[in-house]
């Protein structure tokens, strides 16, 4: 039924993404109503509106797409999909795209894919996030001028005790690592 | 009642504060927290945008982690909570993941049978579970002229308007009202902090804290309640930087509700984690209640 | 069991006038597709099916007999339906006894509006029985290995039909 | 004796013919069903030209059976028996296939829908053989009609009947006739005052000499069936004699009991406990609300009692069953308005200046509770801006999928009378704008022209938290405006939102009372949607208005008469002839066992205690055939549903899969008539 009705609308893309997102066929609903736009609390700073991004889709748009920021203003606030008339997973769609843009590399000017991979990186070696580790790893490779600007707060954190020099690791790594190291074999949703 | 407990990663370090009050509050309450053991990090939004099986494995330790005596997981932290949730209800609703996310448990000789545990947040808990009356019957030192702004953030209400109305929840609103504090109506509380704008593009972060704090302040509140570490520290760690940047003199301590929840049980302020938040909460809390009563504290 | 995909079981349904056969109908009318493998007859009421029908079917060649009626509390006649549902809770006993699986006989509800839900339901049994193979019973059940078991079986089962209709 | 059958395949143009081989099926039936003397396929049977076909053949071929394969007999049944009929066979010798519906709408593949359709042919001829001839059984048609409430569908559905000289029995819920239209100012898109045309149709109601008007009266109970219907009406206590009372209004004005009015007023006005809900209703006759009523809450008071004139006031009145025969029922139930509050995004019961536009309604309505001035919920601020919110809770498939179809109307209209009335900006924010029927994208244009705001975007959140100084004091409309793909936030004072129409909450229990169904969204379901829009499934009952699906007035007004015109027409005919399918119990086999007695719902079996058997009546009887199922003697026969006939259809759907046949099958994929035949003896 969904591949008939993607094949009619002729957009591989339309295809890709709701194969790639949980709930994905009810984007085929979509009513260019607006009211996930008009919901994003940085609808003002996205390229284009989620809506616009499904009209997109339909036209088969893949790379003007995934070369946008508009997955990449979604600060995952659910608020777009719990108002949409047509119940898409508007959020879950946008998490699709964030998927495609970083697999095949078209994430433009954003840093998400780098905060994301170091903030992985670490979980999947300690088993436990590390902000000290997460904050200096990544500005320092990203973006090293704002870490001088972040030191006073780093410091007041520190001194109030909301800061640790180490890393804290699970004692049972090796099980978490075996679950992670399955789930890459079986390669996930992308 | 007797629930596991995932603290979550932010709760260790950063915001102690909140791991601290929890439990001094549950224990108060009766609410039996059980630590789930060795429990791992949920991987916050950052796994679910780069590979969705490996993102849900990874929560899904945690679930096959609670002991099958335990069914129902609380989790303080909202995204801890989302991330749980949703990979549960995900597991459940469509079969093919769920049979592959047990593949990957399976490699570390685990496996987790959606619905089986109930993950639920510590508010919901003390509202439903515990209720008016008994927490009523709790309360030493009633909040009389405090004025409290409850912060739900996003993701304890949405998507799942499970724990709480998605657009106007009231629950944390309902439990100040029965400590005696008197709760402003604070229209953004259920809007959105920044998550983590604040690491990738301050502008849009900054401009989501400040209507945060400017509502706030419209509404005259002493301070903003908050339950999910990531909205207190956005709004508290960066309320300085968000002050440089719009040139504005914000001054509103933003701490976790279980702290002054503590405080109304008659909790001490140092069993409470207070001090630790960047905008200071004593201040204004000893100006409207007055000092702690050595006497009726425990 | 035979998951001999090529397979096309033969199966009998049984609609009444008000609620499923109309909803048989509006399948029709809203283009919904389902296999072919069911053939509908038209009954006034669920209630009217007597036992002899279904087991007719089956020793006629069905593979498997499905059961339509309306929603409890929706029937056309007030309650007929309940009649039904009781006579099917007792033929669905004697038939296991007969060595005929459960998949094989299905009752289902559905209102004049659900066409849909009546279409999802055929094509999951035919899928069912489609996993199950040919029953063949007419040709099957004499030479019945599980024969002597079942027979032995059918006191207490037929002890729980009475509880059943009770 | 061998029957002579004939068999005619329907094409139905490409509806059965694009996923059926209709000739191979004509040819095949011709050659490997029994007794098949004739077997024809033709574009269009139920064409005249295919009727002739028919009839003609049943007269050259001395047919004594005819099977036709076509569409749904719910459909065409009729058309063709009425063609036996004419060729003088008894038309219920005449069995449907419904080969549309049933096979090729519903399957992709042909040659397994080919199959079926052989099947479903070979069921049918085999039943065929054992139908009998029947007689429909004649029933006076009682010239009374039963409408059920009083809005405006109502209301026309009554008078049609009443002017035309037949008896009409107008049963509403309410203490007044007039439905929400009564609640309206003006009605678009003519902004003709509602309460000038709707009220001189509630007065002819009330003095009409053929109609019995019940107020604050609920159907109870409907027995019987087309013709003649029994029904139970409850007249609820209203505490005042209704012959007594002159509609004078001391009571209502003495009253001490100040309530807020949620039904007419939708919460803006007051009223008394004893009250009629508006100055024009009909009847002028009060009713005392017992919830509000200090005598009934305190037991003291009394006022009304002792300050009336003609002393109407009767405290102790109690509930009345009526109960009356009528031939024929209208059910013109209506709608309820959504609850908005199911949309906390919007704010409704929080934000106090978000209002519904039924409450909207009434701001405008001169005798509303501002006179009809637009103000704010202070009751004196006039607004400066005002929001129109389409589709809330209508195109939302968390509330009601489809659309209300009235709402981009109503707010064009509420957009005129914000323009007309006061000096505010109004704004109208829309998913898609359907003004589609005569005169009403005039009167989109017209709007256009006097300057309402109109903003492409289903609305996000309607807020009072501000952003910019300018915003403070005011409700914030966050919306996407789709066509400038850009977020806005424009501040208003006032929002009215556009709820949906929604089925009544009972409207499924009081269907199934009618013995008619619902749609998914809880509309009641029509016969035809297209070609009988106001019939139902059972004969006698009609709807009209909106309880079949969200209208306008012109629309209820046209059903309502379209309805009335359906119940003259059997009126007109004075006798309906009713289906034939009836049990009837063989007296001289049956044992008396009784086992079916309590089995029949409608009591229609008795038993006859002097010759201890049990007999069927007729008239009562409506053929759901459980006793016959049920009979452990199998005496008990249902018409044109025996067991003969239902188990030689079951022998015909089963043709091919008798395991008789299997080896036979391997060998020749036509099966020869001897093997056809051995299949069928194996029941």
């Amino acid at each position: 039924m969904i591949q008939h009705a993607t094949d009619r609308r002729g957009s591989a893309f339309l295809r890709e993404v709701i194969e790639n997102t949980p709930g994905g066929q009810r984007i085929l609903h979509c009513l260019q109503c607006g009211s996930c736009g008009g919901s994003c609390p940085n609808g003002a700073d996205m390229q284009y509106t989620p809506r616009t991004v499904f009209a997109m889709i339909n036209a088969d748009e893949r790379e003007k797409v995934l070369t946008s920021n508009t997955m990449w203003c979604c600060v995952s606030c659910y608020f777009c999909t719990t108002r949409c008339p047509q119940k898409i997973p508007i959020t879950d769609v946008m998490y699709c795209l964030k998927r495609l843009a970083i697999r095949d590399g078209l994430a433009k000017d954003t840093d998400a894919p780098a905060l994301a991979k170091t903030f992985t990186n670490l979980l999947d070696k300690y088993g436990r996030s590390f902000e000290l580790g997460l904050a200096s790893r990544f500005y320092l490779f990203n973006k090293p001028l704002a870490m001088l600007r972040m030191g006073p707060l780093g410091f007041s954190m520190f001194t109030r005790g909301r800061m640790s020099l180490v890393p804290k690791r699970i004692k049972n790594i090796g099980q978490l690592q075996a679950i992670i190291a399955k789930a890459r074999q079986l390669g996930g949703r992308s | 009642m007797k629930y596991a407990y995932y603290p979550g990663c932010s709760l260790e370090v950063s915001s102690a504060a909140y791991d601290v009050s929890v439990r001094a509050v549950a224990e108060l309450l009766m609410i039996e927290l059980e630590e789930l053991d060795d429990w791992n990090c949920c991987g916050a939004t950052e796994y679910f945008s780069q590979d969705e099986l490996t993102a849900c494995s990874v929560i899904a330790r945690n679930l096959a982690l609670v002991e099958p005596r335990l069914d129902q997981l609380i989790a303080p932290c909202a995204a801890c909570y989302l991330n749980l949730k949703k990979t549960d209800r995900l597991m459940a609703e469509d079969a093919a993941m769920g049979a592959r996310v047990n593949e990957c448990l399976a490699a570390g000789g685990l496996s987790y049978q959606p619905g089986r545990v109930r993950v639920r947040h510590l508010l919901d808990v003390i509202h439903d579970d515990v209720g008016e009356s008994a927490v009523r019957d709790k309360v030493v030192r009633p909040l009389a002229g405090l004025r409290v702004a409850p912060y739900y953030g996003c993701q304890v209400v949405r998507p799942a308007a499970e724990a709480d109305c998605s657009e106007y929840p009231m629950k944390m609103d309902a439990l100040f009202t029965w400590l005696g504090a008197e709760v402003v109506h604070y229209p953004v509380k259920a809007h959105c902090c920044g998550g983590h704008m604040t690491q990738l593009s301050e502008p849009m972060a900054f401009e989501l804290i400040r209507r945060l704090l400017q509502s706030a302040v419209e509404y005259e509140a002493d301070l903003i309640l908050c339950m999910c570490p990531m909205c207190q520290l956005n709004m508290d760690a960066y309320q300085s930087r968000v002050n440089g940047f719009f040139q504005t003199s914000f001054r509103v301590p933003v701490v976790f509700f279980t702290q002054v929840c503590g405080l109304a049980l008659g909790l001490e302020p140092t069993r409470l984690g207070f001090g630790k938040e960047i905008v200071p909460a004593m201040p204004v809390l000893e100006a409207r209640l007055g000092a702690a009563p050595a006497a009726s504290s425990r | 069991m035979s998951d001999n995909p090529t397979f096309e079981p033969k199966i009998l349904g049984f609609c009444c006038n008000w609620c499923s056969y109309r909803a048989a109908d509006l399948a029709g009318t809203a283009r919904i597709k389902y296999p072919t493998n069911v053939r509908i007859i038209r009954v006034m009421c669920s209630g009217r099916i007597d036992p002899t029908f279904v087991l007719n079917a089956f020793a006629l060649g069905a593979d498997a007999v499905m059961i339509a009626g309306c929603h409890p509390g929706e029937c056309h006649y007030v309650d007929q339906n309940y009649k039904a549902m009781r006579r099917y809770g007792m033929l669905k006993h004697t038939l296991r006894q007969m060595g005929i699986e459960p998949e094989r006989f299905r009752l289902v509800w559905a209102s004049a509006a659900e066409g849909q839900q009546l279409a999802e339901a055929i094509t999951q049994m035919v899928e069912e029985v489609r996993k199950l193979g040919p029953l063949a019973w007419a040709a099957n059940w004499q030479e019945n290995g599980q024969r002597i078991e079942a027979l032995e079986a059918i006191v207490h089962e037929h002890a729980e039909a009475m509880e059943v209709l009770a | 004796m061998a029957e002579r059958l004939g068999i005619y395949v329907c094409h139905c143009g490409s509806n059965i013919a694009g996923t059926v081989d209709v000739e191979e099926v004509a040819r095949w039936a011709g050659t490997t069903i029994r007794d098949v003397v004739v077997s024809r396929d033709y574009k269009f049977m139920c064409s005249s030209l295919g009727q002739q076909m028919i009839e003609d053949d049943i007269g050259q071929q001395k047919l004594s059976r005819v099977v036709v394969a076509a569409c749904s007999p719910h459909l065409h049944e009729k058309t063709f028996r009425r063609a036996c009929a004419n060729a003088e066979l008894n038309p219920y010798l005449c069995q449907m296939v419904n080969l549309r519906e049933h096979c090729s709408w519903v399957s992709t593949d042909k040659v397994a829908a080919t199959a079926k359709a052989k099947a479903l042919v070979y069921a049918a001829a085999e039943r065929v053989k054992w139908q009998e001839p029947l007689e429909p059984m004649p029933v006076k048609v009682n010239p009374n009609t039963l409408v059920v409430g009083g809005g405006i569908a109502g209301i026309q559905a009554t008078l049609e009947l009443a002017d035309a000289g037949y008896h009409v029995y107008l049963v509403e819920r309410s203490p007044s006739i007039g439905g929400h239209m009564a609640q309206f100012d003006k009605t678009f898109p003519t902004l003709d005052c509602s309460a000038c045309i709707l009220t001189p149709k509630m007065s002819e109601v009330g003095q009409h000499e053929n109609v019995t008007l019940l107020t604050y009266s609920e159907l109870e109970e409907v027995s019987g069936s087309v013709g003649s219907f029994k029904v139970k009406i409850r007249k609820k206590a209203r505490y005042v004699d209704e012959a007594a009372c002159t509609g004078c209004g001391i009571c209502t004005e003495k009253c001490p009991r100040r309530v807020i009015d949620h039904d007419f007023e939708a919460g803006l006005g007051y009223r008394k406990a004893i009250y009629t809900p508006f100055p024009q209703a009909v009847p002028r006759i009060p009713v005392i609300d017992v919830a509000s009523c200090i005598w009934f809450d305190r037991g003291k008071c009394r006022a009304c009692e002792k300050l009336c004139p003609t002393n109407a006031i009767a405290l102790d009145q109690e509930d009345k069953i009526i109960e009356l025969e009528v031939g024929n029922v209208i059910l013109a139930t209506g709608w309820q308005l959504f609850d908005s509050r199911k949309l906390p995004q919007f704010g409704y019961g929080r934000l106090p200046n978000v209002f519904t536009n039924m409450e909207f309604e009434r701001l405008c309505n001169a005798a509303g509770p501002t006179s009809g001035k637009i103000v704010l919920r202070d009751g004196k601020t006039e607004p400066e801006s005002v929001a129109i919110l389409h589709c809330v809770g209508s195109r939302d498939v968390n509330h009601h999928e489809y659309c209300s179809a009235v709402c981009c109307m109503a707010a064009l209209k509420f957009g005129h009378l914000v323009l007309e009335k006061t000096k505010a900006q109004v704004y109208s924010f829309y998913i898609d704008m359907r003004p589609n029927q005569k005169g009403y994208e005039e009167f989109y244009q017209r709007l256009l022209e006097e300057g309402m705001h109109f903003v492409r975007g289903k609305v996000a959140e309607v807020t009072d938290a501000t952003r910019q100084p300018a915003e403070r004091g005011k409700l914030i409309v966050q919306v996407e405006d789709t066509l400038l793909g850009r977020q806005r936030r424009i501040p208003v004072d006032m929002v009215v939102l556009m709820g949906a129409m929604e089925p009544q909450p009972d409207a499924k229990e009081f269907g199934l009372k009618c013995g008619i169904s619902c749609s998914m969204a809880g509309w009641y379901t029509e016969r035809h949607p297209k070609l009988d829009p106001v019939a139902t499934m059972t004969d006698g009952i009609f709807i009209a208005g909106v309880c079949q699906g969200p209208k306008d007035i012109p629309a209820s007004v046209v059903q309502g008469a379209a309805a009335a015109a359906r119940v003259q027409g059997m009126i007109a005919k004075g006798t309906v002839m009713i289906e034939p399918i009836v049990a009837s119990i063989d007296e001289k086999a049956c044992s008396g066992c009784r086992i079916c007695n309590n089995l029949c719902p409608f009591s229609a079996i008795e038993f006859d205690g002097e010759k201890k058997v049990s007999r069927v009546i007729t008239a009562l009887c409506k053929g759901c055939g459980t006793c016959v199922a049920a009979c452990p003697a199998g005496v008990i026969t249902g018409a044109h549903f025996n067991n003969r006939q239902i188990l030689a259809e079951i022998g015909g759907a089963l043709w091919d899969a008798s395991p008789v046949l299997e080896d036979a099958r391997a060998g020749a994929d036509e099966p020869a008539d001897e093997e056809a035949e051995s299949a069928l003896s194996a029941r």
